[in-house]
């Protein structure tokens, strides 16, 4: 069973909860993240995902050691999906389980954060009239100092 | 023998997934000039560097053998 | 399809999800609250839920309501079990999509705040030496009117 | 004829999970003072109150026909 992966597949989010069942659990959260259909007004038919697999994955292990340091008690898995991806299909699912509810939504979002500040991973929105390969850091403000923050840091 | 990977943009820019460089040790920033003085590498600035799976700054070094892989913003999740 | 209920069997996450998907969606999260077996080192040997059914599940209705006021395009599905619940299984799944994902943090975990608060469900811990009702609201803080939040208000 | 529901350990307590009673009008308030003074009901002042699956205050009224519930400290989730 791996806890952290990169997959061609449909997942299934059952699955990945099963991985992060315990009986000292009290909360399990998940975090489905699915293709939208309308992004400010742009209609996207799919979605092209591309993963730098080894180190993605790596990255996502590294992320739920993270976890455990700072959330001491939680079990991690996270399951991200790479290739072509039509509207609603699962792109990504993160469950947590916590023996207390606080640290499972915590450590959730937590985690979709730092997937989307470090994990090798690319989208290529498809619309109607173009495509483009979307980098989520460069939306926002551009590394600081031309790095990403890879030291684990507070969220945004 | 540097194996350098390309991903998203940069590997559709290039039109390769990965090429293989004859260099001695260097740095990440020595690296970067030496490509975008051989190739076209429009978005080469704004990639992030990984070193055999590692992401490195651009004082670390690189040798034969090593992976180099550019990074753009990723944009996963 | 009800989206709040009141259930005597087992719940299913991904039937949960499936009530809240929608091509709007870009994130869902779910809460699943599963039956521990420590607690500050007593342990449980199973639960026993007990709720006013017809107001239970107009109490969690109430609780959408709130959330769709809040959390505008947000879409919320609850389930609660009640009778006889063993060591893991699943008391309760909360499910929130939401075009953008802090949105569905936000609003599922002011769902289960909420439903601690004012869904009339009871719980009785059995344990190996004892038994008891257990009353949230109690351990925490007595009402402090006499009466709990019914008014929407910011979480604790 | 009011209806009174009682649940978790109200229901224990008093052995039923329903009673009627033959009242007119009256309010909250007093309707807990009757049953204090007509029955043993050590956790009642720590209910809450419905009337009619509503929360409901000590100064609202109950009429005749209406299901007043006691609701002890919630703990779902």
């Amino acid at each position: 069973m791996k806890l952290f992966e990169i997959v061609d597949k449909p997942i299934e989010v059952e699955q990945v909860i099963a991985k992060v069942e315990s009986r000292k659990a009290g909360a399990i959260t998940t975090f489905t993240g699915v293709v939208r259909e309308w992004t400010k007004g742009k209609r996207t038919l799919f979605l092209e995902y591309q993963a730098y697999v080894p180190m993605a994955e790596k990255m996502l292990a590294k992320i739920g050691d993270e976890i455990q340091r700072k959330w001491p008690g939680t079990i991690v898995a996270i399951s991200h999906r790479i290739g072509r991806l039509d509207i609603s299909d699962i792109a990504v699912v993160i469950a947590v389980s916590s023996p207390h509810r606080r640290a499972a939504y915590e450590a959730n979002e937590y985690a979709i954060e730092r997937i989307k500040q470090m994990v090798p991973i690319w989208k290529k929105e498809h619309w109607e009239n173009g495509e483009a390969w979307i980098g989520d850091q460069l939306e926002n403000v551009p590394y600081p100092d031309g790095k990403p923050n890879i030291a684990e840091g507070d969220m945004k | 023998m540097i194996k350098i990977l390309l991903f998203a943009q940069l590997q559709e820019e290039f039109g390769v997934k990965d090429i293989e460089i004859n260099l001695m040790e260097t740095t990440v920033s020595q690296l970067k000039e030496i490509l975008k003085a051989n190739f076209k590498f429009p978005s080469l600035d704004h990639c992030m560097v990984a070193i055999n799976e590692e992401y490195a700054m651009d004082f670390d070094t690189v040798q034969s053998g090593d992976t180099v892989a550019f990074i753009p913003p990723v944009s996963g999740g």
